[in-house]
């Protein structure tokens, strides 16, 4: 609060939505990692794909209004399908790269090309199998050549699918699908994306530097072609793997946002004044998982008597503090199938809990006792629950499992702690009984979330196998019909949570937190839209 | 030059260490005086207290182990040494009085070139500058005869043998020519001819810079050329004291006598034994009421162990403290045979 | 002047009988350090706070009425209270019992490990010391290279390994590399001590080389020793809840002041007493032995004999 | 004297091989692959191409002598395989060009207060300034740093708001962190110092020294420090490579892109590159502080003679 | 006297060197080319200027040193090859008091420990037995029993110096090589330690290598008397003709250096005294080192180095003047 000039220059003239956007427009933000490359084609982090989202410009892009996501255009000015879904044209806007040179289509061929060119190693690849021959490029089978993939002319893009895809489009804003610079790629070769100077940028930010592990800073893009709505000038990231650091440095104000997974922090921030918090169910959902090869967990209701055992709203209160959301589904509630909306309102939001019933875990557990001819007395059964990661709060995980175990079902629980490697190796070569780990999902449809569970997928070492799951499955990867698909899911759904695989504890709710003067900050977990909208007003 | 200025009186001197058995009364009432230029010989047995004396008179024993009794007093020129400050202590030790220990290899140390440890209180208390300081430590080193003393200045300590050592101690306490010097046996480790060289030496100091000496040392050959007076001491106490000459030829302690008669003929053929006191010296955690060479005195009479004897003066300087003296006591002759030797 | 009777001057020479007045006891050096450390009453202090301590890790956890792993969720994260005297932690447990419960492993921990590596230390570097040459050369290079290999590498390789939670194989996973500091540490020292008159003389004497590390350099190296030990202590301490990184620590619901400490260490700004009751016991467990360390020092040093 | 450094250079390049072959198949050995993480949804085939396209499908020893190979022939560790495209040389080098500055200034700031301190305790001895200077090492090894850390953290940088939270760059970066790591290094150097002096002060040429009339002052600073400094020294060597490897959690809380990081989370994320990158980083300089230690010791022992 | 059935001496030093490295290819020659018999229970005196090679002499004579050249053989055999038991039988028949008692004393062992330390090594005796032994021996060097319980830094320079003494005696050597074993000792315990050790020898046959400046001392004790000067042996011969008869200038000087207990006299009057520059070990004067102070030196002195030669029956100099 100084004198009246200084507030004028405080100040621009443009108005958006009726806010006075501040002369000076800088967002800082945060990043719990470094990313591990800007390379699109490489490396899986949230971290890099947080970067990439504001300096590259996917084809399409997730924007949300009124909560509910729309896709809207990006580097496709429009785009469309045959009628069997199975080619796809894609209308490239008037978009220039940050050296100057134009965007073309053949920029988001090379892209996926190169994801697909088993060559280059990329770990996204299997988000884009859909394409016609992407299997087989990928296998090396086929030279990348014979992919699906054409620039029509510098403005068309034209995709052929192998087989329609329904949640085709929902890809269209991954890292896969990203455009490259052949001639820059080829430049730096491996080195590309490894650091600020060597990438181009075409999104609405352009990379101006990147200190490893410290901070990346971008700035404004004028050559993006929706540049005038762009509001911010720079934008930085922190790198701040801890998370008191964090919360201090917002607290202090050097950083405009932060989220938190604890309470407390949760608590104080939803108090501080100028602060606005917002929060949304995210697609991150814990859970326990079984070895079904296990002597104890082949044993089905085994299993069931584990999952059902869980008291997850008291896990809920307990060790989340209620800030967190119970889990009684596999695909989580964000999740939309295409047009119809979130997929939970439409098929049921708890079906575990409505499976669950009222039968008793330990009546369930001495039934598979008895049926493994492990006699009736559950004392005598020591099951070990492995995590990986071995953060005190993992521990405070197991022991709360631990004693909850003991207190229904009266077996014993041991409490195995791995670093992650350890444990990954040791989960994925079945030498577990019980495991806790959360997924992610990859991109917006109940498949991806499915998928996992194939019986040839090897995402999650259940070693589960289901063929009426995998046909369900299969058969959906086909089905455009959105109904039609959506039940075949719902079928799946069914199954896998009947059979108790996996078991859904929790589901992930995002805490944000925004200082008020920053504005239209993405509050929905599939917003693909970065900083792009982002301004501050009154800071 | 001799003049009779007194420069060091010690009065009652008593110094005790605590140890785990008792308290070891180490000296038990020391009085002597020191005038300027005098050199004054500590003779006696082995752990009579002649170092602690020494260290005494440099406020250098310490608390808590040792205790100097409130009782004592050490006045030097004028001040009392048992009441200076810290600050005033360093500016008193080295520049008014010097020591020269008895252990050299100990008393230096290891890690500092010898000739930097002369440098040190050259330029602390003579304000010579580095390179001055320098030269004057191979002149001194020159002077107590180490052979290459330019090289030698920049050897470490366990380099050296035990003699040069010595003589490394000697220079470092004469560097400064301090008014006082007390020598703490310096010349053990060396042989006849630098022995005599160093003892030349140290009177020529001493005529020159009119210095006092307190020479502590077992060779009665040094004490007899070199000492103006000498004071025999046992357990902890003076017996007997007087000048070089009565104490050589006039001696009336019995432990003088034994202590004179010990040393071996000059010339004697016969492998025989040496004269040699039996028996051993008190414990000097006990409390001592009788005459601390009772025990092992020849002359023993029944009072002797029971009461210390007063110090009787024979001559202005000699003074003996023994029953002996007593008007009452038998009078017997001295068994050191001078002749003899 | 009393008047002294005349026959007490009459001469009776020397009483051959007399001299040898007394016989004292003979003590060693350790003896004598043993009792001088007795008298010492800071060290008095130390050991009656160690005392104390470890009579609540033995009865602590049967005080409070609470068991150390009951789960209260009606008293998640409370503050000392009369219930809950250390209050509770996030899953609302009683922090009183947890924290002498914790004190079992941890002393043990802080204890045998500070242990094992002093004496192998010592006799490592005292070996590495007085040999000299090429003996040196090897055993200081095998030093380097245990403390140039990864300790997380080794680690985790031992939990994979041994695949067993015991004691027994954390005990040797902090030990493994523990050592290797008092080793150096007391060779620099001994490399000192090793050209010493007196080492000289015990090897005149035909003193072992064993014996001569032993009995004239490791007492000379004491004082360090100890000094390295008492940080060794708290260093194992926190180095176990380190373990329970690559799944070697202590294993729920047992558990320890590192891992109570690293509990709260997530929300210490909240729950700052959370944190505060295991880390005074650390504290106090340094402390002590601090404090008993430098009373064994003093105990140790003849030159502070009194 | 020449002799002997090029004899333990030798034993260096001996050792370094060591370590570095113990090093290799020990991370080879232990659980996870540096590409499990990221590649498990990955296809069978896809998997493959991805484990080849890291030269990771071949069997260790011949991964091991490809890796000599390429450090002996070209100087080159090879290429992050957490971090694609950032060659590890570079990293090494300037992340440890990072970690130098805080970490070195919290030893050289730690060492003189630390000396300082254990001066003071041995002149005091069981007066109150010992007590202090114990009660000081006793916080500075039993608090844990990243207590302390956020401690300061929040007093200077949220509370009081004279110093930023995080960060790299400004001198004013610098302050918070080399504070924090001060304090192991205080309570280390206090308490050996302490320790050394009274061991030293009880010997005879310290009264030679006081008999010369050198004051208090300077019987420390010229007999006493110089002889006690001894296992000072030993420590440095750790502490030296510790500057790089050892502060990771302060690193970490202070937002300091430092070589700390890569030293632990590449053991994490079996970045098999970065492991043996660091580690052959680290054990270099720690072994050449070895010989440094092992020279100073001579120099300021002459008793100890380097043979 | 008994006498050992392989070798008539006990042990021989055989052109030994010792050199110290002193800077870049400087060497002091502490020892220089020194050959000394020791027969079966003599004393041989050794005397010399302060930093002569005495010590070191001594020291490499027992192999606390490694020599540099030479041979030692110990009734006959060489030291150098010895190992295991036959080099602890060396070791317990071969001792040492040291020069510098203070320093050769563990500041961490009771005086007890210190003297019982080689009883330990060498004899199986129970605590009881060693205790007694370690009084004995304790008074046999004049002190107190009462001493057993301190510590090296609680005693006098004497006391200390009467401790290694006792150590010295404790394991019963055959051996002694005594470094001025009495020089920090006032004469009546000096006379107690010399009657003590000679009795020892006419008892047990002991053998001493003698190091003193005190010279009736060594008179006094000494079968024969080496005359060290600059790492070299210059004169050596019987005790009597030493003392009447020496023949080399060194010895001479040395001998009238000796002071009198006698403050009348004039000891200036008979003293030779040691003229020109002192030679420094570290560049040595050619030839005969001794010329440069050396009343009598000619030109061959100089160029030629005299070497040691029997003159008379048992009487070896190293002088041009006695040829
Ligand atoms: N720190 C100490 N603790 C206990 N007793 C001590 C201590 N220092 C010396 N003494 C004792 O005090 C007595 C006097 O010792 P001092 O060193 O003065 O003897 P000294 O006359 O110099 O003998 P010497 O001629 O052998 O050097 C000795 O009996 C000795 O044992
Ligand atoms: N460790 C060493 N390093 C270097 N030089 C040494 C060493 N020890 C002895 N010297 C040198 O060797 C020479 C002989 O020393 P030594 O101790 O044998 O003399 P010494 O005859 O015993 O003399 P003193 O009578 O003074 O004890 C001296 O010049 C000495 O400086
Ligand atoms: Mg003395
Ligand atoms: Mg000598």
């Amino acid at each position: 609060a100084c004198g009246g000039n200084n507030e004028e220059s405080g100040t621009s003239d443009v108005t958006v939505d009726g806010n006075q956007l501040d002369a000076e427009q800088y967002y800082n933000t945060y990043l719990s990692s470094d990313p591990t490359t800007l390379d699109s084609v490489k490396g899986n982090d949230t971290y890099s794909w947080s970067i990439l989202l504001n300096i590259m410009e996917p084809l399409t892009r997730l924007d949300e209004q009124d909560g509910e996501n729309v896709r809207v255009a990006a580097g496709a000015e429009s785009w469309e399908s045959n009628d069997d879904g199975t080619v796809w044209t894609f209308h490239l806007n008037d978009n220039k790269w940050s050296d100057g040179e134009p965007v073309t289509a053949g920029d988001y061929v090379y892209g996926i090309q190169r994801t697909l060119n088993p060559d280059s190693g990329s770990v996204n690849s299997y988000l884009i199998t859909c394409i016609k021959n992407g299997e087989a490029v990928n296998n090396g089978e086929m030279s990348v050549d014979q992919l699906g993939v054409r620039a029509v002319d510098d403005k068309t893009l034209e995709i052929t699918l192998e087989q329609p895809t329904p949640y085709f489009l929902s890809l269209t804003d991954t890292r896969a699908m990203l455009p490259q610079r052949q001639d820059i790629v080829e430049q730096y070769g491996d080195t590309y994306g490894a650091e600020a100077s060597n990438i181009v940028c075409n999104g609405p930010f352009k990379i101006e530097s990147w200190t490893h592990n410290s901070e990346i800073v971008v700035t404004k893009n004028d050559e993006y072609w929706d540049a005038d709505n762009v509001y911010l000038d720079k934008v930085t990231w922190q790198i701040i793997q801890e998370e008191t650091t964090v919360f201090n440095s917002f607290d202090s104000g050097s950083l405009d946002t932060c989220s938190s997974g604890t309470p407390e922090w949760i608590d104080r921030f939803s108090e501080k004044d100028g602060v606005e918090s917002y929060e949304y169910e995210n697609t991150t959902v814990r859970y326990h998982f079984y070895n079904t090869q296990d002597e104890l967990f082949q044993n089905e209701n085994i299993r069931k008597a584990f999952t059902y055992a869980i008291d997850r709203d008291d896990v809920n209160s307990t060790i989340y503090f209620d800030i967190h959301k119970p889990s009684y589904s596999w695909v989580m509630g964000p999740v939309t199938t295409g047009e119809n909306g979130f997929y939970r309102e439409q098929v049921g939001e708890n079906p575990l809990q409505d499976i669950m019933g009222e039968q008793d875990p330990k009546e369930l557990l001495l039934k598979g006792m008895e049926e493994l001819g492990l006699g009736d007395d559950p004392s005598t059964i020591t099951v070990t629950l492995s995590v990986g990661g071995t953060t005190q709060w993992l521990r405070t995980y197991g022991e709360y499992f631990q004693q909850k175990f003991k207190d229904v079902l009266g077996v014993n629980i041991e409490l195995e702690q791995n670093e992650w490697g350890t444990f990954q190796s040791k989960t994925n070569s079945g030498d577990y009984q019980m495991g806790y780990m959360s997924w992610t999902i990859d991109y917006n449809d109940p498949i991806s979330m499915l998928e996992i569970m194939k019986s040839d997928a090897g995402s999650i070492p259940t070693f589960w196998q289901n063929d009426e799951y995998d046909s369900l499955i299969e058969q959906a990867s086909r089905e455009m019909d959105e109904s039609a698909r959506t039940e075949l899911y719902k079928q799946a759904e069914q199954i896998l949570l009947e059979e108790c695989p996996v078991c859904p504890v929790t589901n992930e709710v995002y805490h944000g937190f925004v200082y008020s003067y920053v504005k239209n900050v993405a509050t929905t977990p599939f917003n693909t839209m970065g900083m792009k909208k982002v301004y501050t007003s009154g800071r | 030059m001799e003049t009779n200025e007194k420069i060091l009186e010690v009065e009652n001197l008593h110094v005790s260490f605590h140890t785990y058995a008792g308290e070891v009364k180490a000296v038990r009432g020391v009085d002597f005086e020191l005038k300027r230029g005098e050199t004054l010989a500590f003779v006696g047995e082995s752990g009579c207290g002649k170092s602690v004396t020494a260290k005494s008179i440099m406020r250098l024993l310490k608390p808590p182990v040792a205790e100097i009794k409130p009782e004592s007093r050490i006045i030097c020129n004028g001040r009392d040494v048992m009441k200076m400050t810290g600050k005033e202590l360093y500016a008193f030790r080295g520049d008014e009085i010097s020591m020269i220990f008895q252990d050299p290899m100990t008393s230096l140390n290891p890690t500092m070139k010898v000739g930097k440890q002369i440098m040190e209180s050259l330029m602390l208390h003579r304000n010579m500058n580095k390179k001055e300081a320098r030269e004057e430590a191979v002149r001194m080193l020159k002077m107590v005869n180490i052979p290459g003393a330019e090289k030698r200045v920049d050897n470490y300590p366990h380099e050296m043998s035990g003699g040069m050592r010595q003589r490394v101690m000697i220079a470092m306490a004469l560097a400064c020519n301090p008014k006082i010097l007390i020598a703490d046996e310096p010349t053990t480790a060396l042989d006849v001819t630098i022995q005599a060289q160093i003892m030349d030496l140290m009177r020529e100091l001493k005529e020159k810079m009119n210095t006092a000496i307190i020479l502590v040392t077992h060779d009665l050959g040094v004490v007899a050329n070199f000492a103006d007076r000498i004071q025999v001491m046992y357990a902890g106490q003076i017996l007997e004291r007087g000048t070089a000459k009565e104490i050589f030829y006039e001696s009336r302690h019995p432990y003088t006598w034994a202590l004179l008669s010990s040393v071996p003929k000059k010339g004697n053929e016969s492998k025989e034994e040496l004269y040699a006191l039996k028996g051993t010296p008190p414990d000097l955690i006990l409390p001592l009421n009788e005459c601390p060479f009772a025990s092992r005195c020849e002359y023993c009479m029944g009072i002797c162990k029971e009461q210390n004897p007063m110090e009787t003066s024979i001559t202005d300087t000699h003074k003996v403290s023994c029953w002996l003296m007593h008007p009452k006591a038998p009078k017997v002759k001295s068994f050191y045979d001078r002749e003899g030797r | 002047m009393p008047d002294i009777p005349d026959e007490k001057f009459t001469i009776i020479g020397i009483d051959e009988n007399a001299g040898e007045v007394l016989a004292r006891k003979r003590i060693s050096y350790w003896q004598d350090a043993w009792r001088r450390f007795r008298e010492n009453k800071i060290a008095l202090v130390a050991a009656v706070i160690l005392i104390v301590m470890i009579f609540f890790i033995i009865f602590g956890p049967m005080i409070s009425g609470y068991e150390f792993e009951e789960i209260d969720n009606t008293a998640i994260n409370q503050g000392p209270s009369a219930k809950h005297w250390f209050g509770t932690d996030n899953l609302g447990r009683d922090l009183f019992a947890r924290v002498w419960q914790a004190g079992r492993v941890s002393l043990i921990i802080g204890l045998v490990g500070a242990f094992v590596a002093s004496i192998v230390g010592s006799i490592y570097g005292g070996i590495a010391a007085y040999f000299g040459g090429v003996v040196d050369d090897i055993m200081m290079r095998i030093v380097e290279i245990l403390l140039s290999v990864p300790y997380l590498l080794i680690v985790i390789l031992i939990s994979v390994i041994t695949d067993s939670k015991s004691l027994g194989t954390m005990l040797v996973a902090l030990t493994l590399t523990g050592w290797c500091g008092i080793a150096r540490i007391v060779r620099g020292q001994m490399l000192q001590l090793k050209s010493q008159e007196f080492v000289l003389a015990a090897n005149a004497l035909g003193v072992s080389p064993i014996r001569i590390i032993l009995k004239h350099m490791i007492p000379n190296t004491m004082s360090l020793i100890i000094v390295a030990i008492t940080f060794d202590i708290p260093g194992y301490i926190f180095s176990e809840a380190f373990l329970s990184y690559v799944g070697l620590g202590i294993q729920a619901p047992q558990t320890s002041w590192g891992a109570l400490c690293a509990a709260a260490q997530q929300n210490f700004m909240f729950y700052p007493y959370q944190l505060l009751f295991p880390g005074i016991m650390i504290a106090l467990t340094m402390l002590s032995f601090t404090l008993l360390g430098d009373g064994l020092r003093d105990a140790l040093d003849p030159k502070q004999r009194k | 004297m020449k002799k002997y450094i090029i004899k333990r250079i030798i034993y260096m390049l001996i050792t370094m091989l060591i370590i570095t072959a113990a090093t290799f198949f020990l991370m080879h050995s232990i659980p996870g692959d540096p590409l499990s993480y990221m590649a498990r949804n990955l296809p069978e085939q896809t998997r493959e191409n991805y484990y080849a396209t890291y030269g990771l499908d071949k069997p260790v020893f011949e991964q091991f002598i490809i890796f000599m190979k390429n450090l002996l022939t070209e100087g080159s560790l090879g290429e992050s395989l957490r971090y694609p495209g950032r060659s590890i040389t570079d990293t090494i080098l300037q992340n440890s060009r990072v970690s130098v500055v805080p970490g070195g200034l919290a030893l050289i700031f730690g060492l003189i207060i630390g000396i300082i301190l254990g001066i003071i305790a041995a002149l005091k001895k069981n007066k109150w300034p010992d007590y202090v200077v114990m009660f000081i090492a006793i916080v500075g090894i039993t608090v844990p740093v990243f207590i302390l850390a956020s401690l300061f953290q929040y007093v200077f940088a949220v509370r009081l708001q004279i110093l930023p939270t995080q960060g790299w760059g400004q001198p004013e970066n610098i302050i918070l962190p080399a504070v924090v790591m001060s304090f192991g290094t205080i309570a280390t150097y206090a308490r050996y110092v302490k320790s050394n002096m009274l061991d030293v002060m009880g010997q005879d040429y310290i009264l030679t020294a006081e008999a010369k009339g050198v004051s208090r002052f300077n019987v420390i600073k010229k007999h006493v420090l110089r002889n006690a400094f001894l296992p000072c020294i030993t420590l440095l060597g750790g502490q030296i490579s510790g500057i790089f490897t050892g502060s990771f959690v302060v690193e970490k809380i202070f937002g300091i892109p430092g070589l700390g990081f890569y030293y632990i989370s590449s053991i994490n994320d079996r970045d098999y590159t970065m492991i043996i990158g660091t580690t052959i980083f680290a054990a270099g300089l720690f072994i050449l502080a070895q010989l440094i230690i092992d020279i100073a010791y001579s120099l300021l022992d002459p008793r100890i003679r380097v043979q | 006297m008994g006498k050992a059935p392989n070798s008539e001496y006990i042990l021989e030093a055989v052109d030994l060197c010792k050199y110290f490295k002193a800077g870049r290819k400087q060497y002091v020659k502490a020892v220089d080319h020194v050959n000394i018999r020791m027969r079966h229970g003599e004393t041989l005196g050794l005397v010399g200027e302060s930093g002569c090679g005495k010590t070191t002499t001594g020291r490499t004579m027992i192999r606390l040193y490694e020599p540099t050249s030479g041979k030692i053989l110990f009734e006959g055999q060489d030291i150098s090859k010895l190992k295991g038991k036959e080099l602890l039988h060396f070791k317990k028949n071969v001792q040492i008091i040291f020069q510098d008692p203070y320093a050769s004393l563990d500041p961490r062992m009771t005086i007890g420990e210190i003297i019982s330390e080689g009883m330990d090594v060498h004899m199986k005796l129970s605590e009881e037995e060693k205790e007694k032994r370690v009084n004995d021996l304790l008074r046999k060097v004049g002190l107190n029993t009462e001493y057993a319980n301190r510590f090296a830094h609680e005693l006098s320079g004497g006391q200390r110096q009467r401790i290694g003494i006792a150590r010295a005696l404790a394991v019963e050597p055959k051996f002694i090589v005594c470094d001025e074993p009495i020089s920090a000792l006032d004469v009546s315990i000096q006379a107690q330690v010399v009657n003590l050790l000679m009795k020892l020898q006419r008892e047990m046959g002991l053998t001493y290598l003698f190091i003193s400046h005190d010279l009736s001392m060594i008179q006094h004790i000494s079968d024969r008397v080496g005359v060290m000067y600059l790492g070299s042996i210059v004169e050596l011969a019987p005790e009597k003709t030493i003392y009447s008869a020496s023949k080399h200038p060194y010895t001479q000087a040395l001998i009238s250096a000796i002071p009198v207990a006698d403050p009348e006299a004039d000891t200036e009057k008979d003293r030779i005294k040691l003229e020109g520059e002192v030679p420094s070990p570290l560049n040595p004067p050619s030839g005969c080192k001794f010329r440069t102070r050396c009343r009598y030196a000619t030109e061959r002195c100089a160029a030629e180095a005299p070497v040691l030669r029997e003159v008379e029956p048992d009487h070896f100099v190293a002088c041009h003047l006695c040829e």
